[in-house]
């Protein structure tokens, strides 16, 4: 791809059969990412996520010595259909991967265009287990682990916690149906009992009903898997004696943020959360600061990155930008090999014909034959007094099991 | 009072992170668990592991803690067993058909198994709450369902009041009045994190949201009325502007979720079977006065029958010596200012986000036509219908689904009540 | 101009009046509508309350009564618009109680409003069209292929035409009927129910802020529609238009009819004159010497008039 | 209200001339040949020295480009009780609404006791004296025939009381339904309330738009009386009719309007008698 | 800045797949709103109908494409009665709250965990879509003119798209100017006088609704086709205030009305959208971040809609005449 570049208008004939296209030298990267809609809180952290990597990539000399492009476009939600304007206008500009879309519903609704163009859909956070056997012409890879895996460490950890009575309260849509669904598979295999599982709608105004539908069923832990209506169950919860303090709450990757200027102190103290990815260091998060100094929050920042990073090294591997070359050496670049952990470091190997397996700032990032990370670190998190969450332990897992 | 809790939840916290944080996972596969009853610790009890080839993996006892092991050799499918037998007297499995689980247990990970006890007699039969999930906590939950149906009702009532006002005087069905109850909910806030307290702000936010809406008719509706602009016409035009204004709070203040700097996450308080908070009962006192009051003036104040008569006929009002610009204007002010009030309200008892009032504005336009377009005492009874009837029907149906429980009840009730529940028929001939 | 013979029709409406009683009720040789009990209340108001009444083929029956008499809402009740809490009634011997507006003027039985409903953004002739019936092109899979309609709507157009031209409309024919001024509006309502070619046609006061000169003109056309035979029930409360084309009077007061008769009978009644027509009746109202002068001046042109004639 | 002394109306020279209209001149009217035609403007002139209220070469109407009014004049003079009388859609209602600052007057003046009230708020109008009973749509129907007449007296909230008594001596059937809805009444006790509207506020000048349409025969006499009693007792009345008959009969002068502009304007007396206005704008049916 | 791409784009978005689905969705409103004067802020609700009763045939039951088409007419014939029947004896403006209502019941059913297994919950539903591809005459590769070119199988969406667009324009044309289109032109202005002309204004209603329905039915084919998935977030209620926006924009109660409207409203929308990315990304715009483009550009739509109402309230085509007799 490259949109100033004067090459012919051949990397993306569409059709079924992987096209051997050449890519036009120059890499380009479209990001589909949520600025408007329900997931507009998780835009920024994902958009920093990429610009940091094509700044150091560029930094470093670029992809076949030139440097990558990157537009950035809106993936709204799935009410607006402005995904699919956006992709139309990223394979316009003859993008070679599509970073996004956040939410795995809107990945669903532009998956069979991008992946018919040849163009490589690579998403940092759709975690709905679908995508894994998705027809999706081996264009479609994710950074960010499936459902499975976590929900698989959330529910140990609830069963290690002793709780025998667990209520699951979580997001109708497919992140949420999909996680709560392997909680609750993993809850009720090591004993446990799920006691009850709410699904709430997002948009709704309260969530009185929802939880006094919790309370009734009395149990002694909640698996909360919520974006940002956290900040609004909690005081409902509180408010219905199904506090921290009364009753054990867990978070997922959707919720666990830093709620320091949300809450007054000691409201979350002792909920414990699990997070996909290895612990993004002060170090990395600094460094994103510097692309968005308002970012509060850093969820699927370092997947972003790691996408984006993977991408450059892949086209490097296959010296060629096309997104079918790319795809094409994904698989290669994340596992078995000499390890590196960033751009340059890793070009550097590739350039003296080795073999490479980047480790990302997410975690190992090894991808699996359907493109997802095969093995994925969780991590378990647990808040304090000031609202904010620290490890406790990492836990690194295998995504079939 | 509130610092106490505070040190008291902190030190909880403390103690689940202590308790928690060193026992974590250790290498290599095994499986483990804690027998407790009631929090205390049952020892003694025999735990043994096969694997699915039904080949004895190991047994272990309990220790004082409660706490036992098996390692197993590999990852794999294993089948952990808890002899009820010896158990001590006094002490049940919860699930009297599940004292064996056959599980899966990963590469490198600890497995953790629980197999919950009871005190001896209150075991039941499998899965389920069984007969103690009886009739009294249905009547509490109801009661709190109808407790938390009256506050939404109330809400809503408060909102639809400023649509059913401007669009009994103007005949607009205003598609941006959700806005107008974030715009008064964000005024709030500006003035919130500007250091005054909530007490403070939201008065001030009111006021200010009545002056918007007294500009909003003045140099926007008003000189759109003039130029003739038809109802539908200005109907749509105010889709624009929902949007227009929504994203533009989006552009401002940005995705996120916003608190309030008082009154977050307030502690709950009981009242028979009902839990609240503080501050929900403050909203709801609020709310009911100002509705009475508003309902009242609109009832038996010259201002509020000339409101009236303003929506019936502009052209004949004028004719009567109403200064029907001027009624406009004030109607426009006040019923933004109520939105305002409502959309602080909503921050206060919920949370601030750039979508807070478009989430309520299919349940205010449901409350209006359900009471009787245009009539401000239908307004109050339908919100409450539909609050009361969101919130409850989650008996019967998935919460997800509650919403539609409260659109079902409004086709059903025009389906009888063609008009509303308040509203009149019109005189044919 | 209006011819003063009397017609063949009115001969025959007046012969089958001649020998009735002038009693509220009284059974008519050959009714086209009968009316049995209707009763219709609002909260604790009685508004119609009709025991019996007839209405007599091819006469021109007046329905008058003061105002709030009940008389709309008697309509209201015959024509669908509204249901009667009690009664029934029956149109050329077929039952209409219960059947929906529109049937109702299918089988026959057209009204207009008192208070106009001018179909504002169709045009004037549109308006006109769309009182015909039985239109094929009003049924949607034939409304598609126009060769199916356009014969029918072309007579009816002229039909259209003839009419409007009679109610002086034509010049607007193709404004939008929103733009017409008040009496404009009547007239259209009236030529529009016409265009349903009903057996009977009820008009909710039809000459009410129609300009007098067009009334009289007016009163000539809804007495040829007797002559096509059409029957014709209205309500009005200009005494002069009824003495002059009603057959039949029937007087409502409170919701009853309270009395039937010949309309020089009916205006002599003291019950009428003190319910309903008051001092008016023939008495000069106030300034004495403008009667006078007004009372020359009639007998001037009338004089003319039967000159010419 | 006090007489204006010198009134400074403008001298018709002064008028502004509708720019997308022909001159006045080019367009009288055919029926010329009567005694009682309108040849020039100078009967106007001349007669409206003085004038209440008075209006001069309006042109106004609704949709863009076509006007209604198209040129019409007019003038009261205190204490007088004139008609307006003419055939469906000459513009009648369109004049009073112009008068009333319903309708967007285009070109020409409106003065009101010497004060130019061209395109001036109805409200505003109220409260300088004037009264209106529209011609259609003349109740509030949400409101009871109560809050209909206390709308009546907006301005003067306190005269209420009084004034309701006035109104429902004249009208008794409205005490009756005091609590009654206006929109769920019939169509003469509608043009009650209208009338009884218009009562509450002791106005002194009255635009009347067909006060007696619909009004059974007794209340007809009725509202001629009334409106005869309140021009006796110093109101200003204008009169809008189809009861021409009537109208001409008690008024003191009489305006034929035709096509947006004056026809003919004499006494009453004349108007009934004149055989053109009989044929054209009277009938012959009555003979009461 | 790349004015050739945003102009590219604006192009192809004003005659590609969005305008296709726009228009045809706005053809429907018009029937309902334009000609008949029915407030029908339903239409999503006809749109998901369509686009599920073709999915859930052939995706849930596996029965072939045909069906599917079948299924999704006679769905929204369905959806149509049972709307109809509460509806349309209330007044406009109440009309309007339950339609919205209406559509609202079908999305958050269509999404329920409860019918997940025949619907796809909120994941919705793909791989309906082969049977149409299927009868694809254009083979793999790019088609168009100069820089506007789209690939084979939006070639086949907007063949038969654009073809469908024109078949209802002329429906839509031969119903409304014959007397049944007069008489839905009654209705919209007053029921009582037509039915005491001898009309069955409740059937009339129906059928314009059942009409505007299976045209809005379409467009819902065509949306879930052109994706080759369904979800049931695309068909909440902004679809429907877009597709009134292209009503209006174009002008209702004028047959091409949603033609143009749909296609300047895509072509606008685009061009501005891409105009402002293609600023901000080039450094062109620097007071605003990545994060605020979709924002600001929503803004824009909503002020082109308030301007566009405001300065052209008949639209393109509309009559200024009849919007004049609107005003209260
Ligand atoms: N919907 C209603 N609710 C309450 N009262 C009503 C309603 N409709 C009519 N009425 C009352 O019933 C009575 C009869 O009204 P109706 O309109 O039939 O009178 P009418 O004889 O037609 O009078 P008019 O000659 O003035 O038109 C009136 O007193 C009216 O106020
Ligand atoms: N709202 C309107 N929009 C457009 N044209 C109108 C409107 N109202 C009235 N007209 C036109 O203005 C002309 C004069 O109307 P107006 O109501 O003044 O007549 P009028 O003399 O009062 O008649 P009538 O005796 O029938 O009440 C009519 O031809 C009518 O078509
Ligand atoms: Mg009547
Ligand atoms: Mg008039």
């Amino acid at each position: 791809g490259g949109e100033e570049s004067a090459a012919p208008a051949t990397s993306a004939p569409a059709s079924s059969s992987a096209p051997a296209a050449k890519g036009d030298g120059v890499l380009t990267i479209g990001a589909l990412l949520p600025q408007t809609g329900d997931l507009a809180f998780l835009g920024p952290p994902e958009f920093a996520g990429v610009k940091l990597a094509v700044q150091e990539i560029n930094a470093a000399g670029g992809v076949l010595g030139k440097p990558v492009v990157e537009i950035d476009t809106d993936s709204g939600d799935t009410k607006t259909d402005i995904a699919s304007q956006s992709v139309d206008k990223l394979l316009q500009q003859k993008a070679d991967t599509i970073i996004g879309a956040a939410s795995s519903g809107v990945s669903k609704t532009v998956i069979d265009k991008i992946t018919s163009a040849g163009v490589v859909h690579f998403s940092p956070a759709n975690t709905s287990p679908e995508f894994t056997t998705y027809n999706d012409k081996g264009l479609y890879f994710r950074t960010a682990p499936s459902d499975v895996l976590q929900g698989r460490v959330l529910g140990d950890l609830i069963v290690q916690d002793g709780s025998d009575s667990v209520a699951i309260l979580n997001r109708q849509d497919s992140y949420g149906n999909g996680l709560a669904d392997e909680v609750e598979k993993s809850v009720t295999s090591g004993g446990g009992e799920v006691v009850s599982k709410t699904a709430y709608d997002p948009a709704a105004a309260d969530f009185s009903a929802d939880v006094a539908k919790i309370k009734s069923s009395n149990p002694k832990a909640i698996a909360l898997i919520a974006f940002n209506e956290t900040t609004k169950i909690i005081p409902e919860l509180k408010k219905q004696g199904l506090g921290p303090d009364k009753v054990k709450i867990y978070f997922v990757d959707g919720n666990l943020a830093d709620y320091s200027s949300d809450f007054p102190k000691g409201t979350l103290a002792g909920i414990k959360g699990t997070l996909p990815g290895a612990a993004s260091s002060d170090d990395f998060k600094k460094k994103l600061l510097t692309v968005d100094p308002e970012l509060r929050d850093y969820s699927y920042a370092p997947e972003s990155y790691d996408a984006t990073t993977l991408t450059a090294l892949a086209a490097e591997a296959a010296k060629d930008d096309s997104g079918t070359a790319i795809a094409s050496k994904l698989v290669e670049v994340s596992k078995g090999g000499e390890k590196c952990t960033d751009f340059k470091a890793c070009l550097d190997l590739l350039k003296a014909g080795k073999d490479i397996d980047y480790d990302g700032v997410s975690g190992p990032v090894e991808f699996s034959d359907a493109g997802d990370p095969s093995e994925a670190t969780i991590g378990i998190y647990q808040y304090g007094d000031d609202n904010k969450y620290k490890n406790i332990t990492y836990l690194k897992g295998n995504v079939a099991g | 009072m509130r610092s106490a809790v505070i040190a008291f939840t902190a030190f909880l916290g403390g103690l689940i992170l202590f308790l928690a944080a060193p026992t974590a996972w250790a290498d290599g596969e095994a499986l483990k668990g804690t027998l407790q009853n009631q929090g205390q610790p049952v020892s003694g009890v025999k735990i043994s592991a096969v694997t699915d080839s039904n080949a004895p993996v190991g047994d272990a006892t309990s220790d004082a803690k409660g706490e036992w092991s098996i390692a197993v050799p590999k990852p794999g499918t294993y089948k952990v067993t808890l002899d009820a037998k010896t158990l001590p007297s006094g002490v049940a499995l919860k699930f009297k058909d599940r004292s064996s689980l056959t599980l899966q247990v990963y590469e490198g990970n600890v497995r953790n198994v629980l197999f919950p006890l009871v005190s001896a007699g209150a075991a039941n039969q499998g899965g389920g709450q069984g007969a103690d999930t009886n009739t009294d906590t249905v009547w509490d939950e109801l009661a709190q369902l109808l407790f938390d149906g009256l506050a939404l009702g109330l809400i809503i009532a408060l909102g639809a009041l400023g649509i059913s006002l401007i669009f009994g005087t103007t005949g607009l069905t205003n598609f941006a009045h959700g806005e107008l109850l974030t715009i008064g909910a964000f005024i709030a806030y500006v003035f919130n994190t500007a250091g005054l307290h909530l007490l403070i702000a939201a008065p001030l936010a009111v006021i200010v949201a009545a002056g918007f809406g007294y500009g909003q008719e003045r140099f926007f509706w008003g000189p759109l009325r003039r130029r003739k602009t038809g109802l539908v016409s200005m109907m749509i035009i105010s889709i624009g502007l929902a949007i227009f204004l929504r994203y533009l709070l989006l552009f401002i203040f940005k995705g996120e979720n916003l608190p309030y700097e008082q009154y977050v996450a307030q502690d709950g308080i009981q009242l028979g079977p009902i839990s609240t908070t503080p501050k929900g009962l403050v909203a709801m006192g609020v709310e009911i006065v100002v509705l009475i009051l508003v309902g009242l003036a609109l009832m038996f104040t010259r201002l509020g029958k000339a409101t009236r008569a303003v929506s019936d006929n502009p052209a004949l009002a004028a004719s009567s010596g109403i200064n029907v610009d001027r009624i406009i204007r004030i109607v426009w002010a006040a019923g933004t200012a109520v939105a305002g009030l409502a959309g602080v309200l909503l921050g206060t008892t919920q949370i601030l986000n750039y979508q807070m009032g478009q989430q309520v504005l299919l349940l205010m336009f449901a409350g209006v036509t359900l009471g009787g377009l245009g009539t401000a005492f239908g307004a109050l009874v339908g919100s409450l219908v539909v609050g009361i009837f969101v919130q409850v029907s989650t008996l019967w149906i998935p919460p997800e689904l509650k919403t539609v429980g409260a659109l079902v009840v409004l086709i059903l009730v025009l389906l009888v009540r063609p008009q509303g529940i308040l509203g009149r028929r019109e005189r044919i001939g | 101009m209006h011819a003063e013979t009397v017609s063949e029709k009115k001969a025959a409406a007046l012969a089958a009046f001649a020998t009735l009683e002038t009693e509220p009720g009284v059974a008519k040789p050959d009714p086209i509508l009968v009316v049995d009990k209707v009763v219709r209340r609002f909260g604790g108001l009685t508004a119609v309350n009709v025991d019996h009444m007839e209405v007599q083929r091819g006469s021109i029956t007046a329905l008058i009564g003061p105002n709030g008499a009940g008389k709309t809402t008697f309509f209201n009740q015959l024509t669908g618009f509204d249901t009667a809490d009690e009664g029934d009634w029956t149109f050329n011997g077929r039952s209409l109680r219960g059947v929906p507006a529109h049937r109702v003027a299918r089988h026959g039985m057209v009204r207009t409003f008192q208070l106009t409903k001018a179909l504002s953004k169709l045009t004037v002739v549109e308006n006109m069209r769309l009182g015909a019936q039985n239109q094929r092109g009003e049924n949607f899979f034939r409304s598609l292929i126009p060769g199916f309609w356009r014969g029918q709507e072309d007579e009816i157009t002229e039909r259209a035409e003839e009419l409007l031209e009679r109610f002086k409309l034509d010049a607007k024919r193709d404004d939008f009927a929103g733009s017409l001024s008040g009496g404009q509006r009547k007239l259209l309502e009236m030529a529009r129910a016409l265009m349903v070619s009903p057996e009977l046609v009820m008009l909710d006061e039809p000459m009410a802020g129609v300009n007098p000169a067009l009334t009289q003109s007016l009163l000539g056309h809804v007495k040829a529609l007797r002559e096509e035979g059409m029957t014709v029930l209205f309500v009005e409360h200009d005494m002069d238009m009824v003495r002059d084309i009603s057959d039949w009077v029937i007087v409502m007061a409170q919701g009853s009819v309270i009395a039937e008769g010949p309309p020089d009978t009916i205006m002599a009644d003291h019950r009428v004159i003190d319910a309903y027509l008051g001092a008016h009746h023939d008495a000069p109202m106030s300034v004495e010497e403008a009667e006078e002068q007004l009372q020359e001046a009639e007998a001037e042109i009338e004089a003319e008039i039967e000159e010419k004639a | 209200m006090s007489e204006p002394t010198k009134p400074d109306t403008p001298e018709p020279e002064d008028i502004p001339q509708p720019e997308d209209a022909a001159t006045p001149e080019e367009r009288e009217p055919e029926a010329a040949e009567s005694a009682a035609a309108v040849t020039d403007r100078s009967d106007h002139v001349a007669g409206a020295q003085n004038a209440v209220l008075r209006a001069d070469e309006l042109f106004a109407g609704y949709v863009p480009g076509v006007n209604i009014l198209n040129g019409a004049d007019l003038y009261v003079k205190k204490g007088e009780l004139i008609g307006i009388i003419g055939p469906n859609g000459a513009g009648k209602s369109t004049l009073l609404k112009s008068l009333f600052g319903l309708v967007n007057v285009r070109s020409g003046t409106i003065t009101l006791n010497g004060e130019d009230i061209t395109n001036l708020k109805s409200h505003a109008l109220v409260a300088r004296g004037v009264g209106y009973v529209p011609q259609t749509n003349n109740v509030f129907p949400s409101l009871t025939i109560e809050e209909n007449l206390e709308m009546g007296a907006f301005q003067v909230p306190k005269k209420f009381k009084e004034r309701f008594e006035f109104v429902c001596e004249i009208f008794p059937a409205l005490k009756e339904r005091r609590r009654q809805r206006a929109g769920s009444l019939s169509g003469g006790e509608r043009q009650m309330v209208a009338m009884g509207r218009a009562l509450m506020t002791e106005p002194s000048v009255l635009l009347l738009d067909e006060p007696s349409a619909g009004l059974s025969p007794k209340l007809q006499d009725l509202v001629f009386i009334q409106a005869q009693q309140i021009n006796k007792a110093g109101v200003t009345v204008i009169m809008v009719e189809q009861n021409a008959r009537r109208c001409l009969q008690i008024c003191h002068r009489g305006y034929v309007l035709d096509q947006g502009r004056n026809a003919y304007m004499a006494s009453g007396k004349d108007l009934i008698n004149d055989p053109k206005v009989i044929q054209l704008y009277l009938g012959t049916l009555a003979r009461a | 800045m790349d004015w050739n791409l945003i102009f590219t784009r604006a192009i192809e978005a004003g005659i590609g797949t969005e305008a296709v689905i726009y228009a045809l969705a706005a053809i429907g409103l018009n029937i309902h709103f334009g000609y008949t004067g029915l407030l029908n802020f339903g239409q999503a609700g006809f749109v998901a109908v369509g686009a599920y009763g073709l999915a859930t045939m052939i995706a849930t039951f596996g029965l072939p494409f045909w069906v599917g088409v079948l299924t999704g007419i006679a769905g929204a014939v369905v959806f149509a009665l049972l709307l109809g029947i509460p509806t349309l004896r209330l007044r406009a403006d109440y009309l309007a709250i339950v339609t919205i209502a209406a559509a609202e019941i079908v999305r958050l059913v269509v999404r329920s965990i409860a019918l997940q297994g025949t619907f796809g919950g909120t994941d919705g539903l793909e791989a309906f879509s082969d049977g149409f591809y299927s009868m694809n005459p254009y083979g793999p590769g790019e088609y168009g003119i100069g820089p506007i070119g789209f690939d084979n199988r939006t070639m086949w969406v907007l063949t038969v798209g654009w073809v469908l667009v024109a078949v209802f324009c002329v429906l839509v044309y031969l119903a409304m100017n014959s007397p049944w289109g007069r008489v839905l032109k009654a209705i919209r202005e007053d029921e009582d006088a037509v039915r005491s002309l001898g009309k069955n204004v409740f059937s009339y209603k129906m059928q314009a609704l059942v009409f505007g329905g299976v045209v809005g039915a379409f467009a819902g084919f065509l949306f879930a086709l052109s994706r080759a998935a369904t979800q049931p977030d695309l068909f909440s209620t902004e679809l429907t205030f877009y597709a009134y926006t292209v009503l209006i924009l174009g002008g209702a109660a004028r047959v091409l009305g949603p033609v143009i409207g749909a296609a300047l409203f895509w072509l606008l929308l685009i061009l501005v959208k891409t105009g402002m990315e293609e600023a901000v990304n080039h450094q062109v715009i620097t007071f605003i971040s990545v994060n605020q483009v979709g924002a600001i550009n929503y803004m824009l739509v909503g002020l082109g809609l308030v301007l566009l109402l405001i300065f052209r309230p008949q639209g393109i085509l509309g009559d200024k005449r009849e919007i004049a007799l609107d005003a209260r």
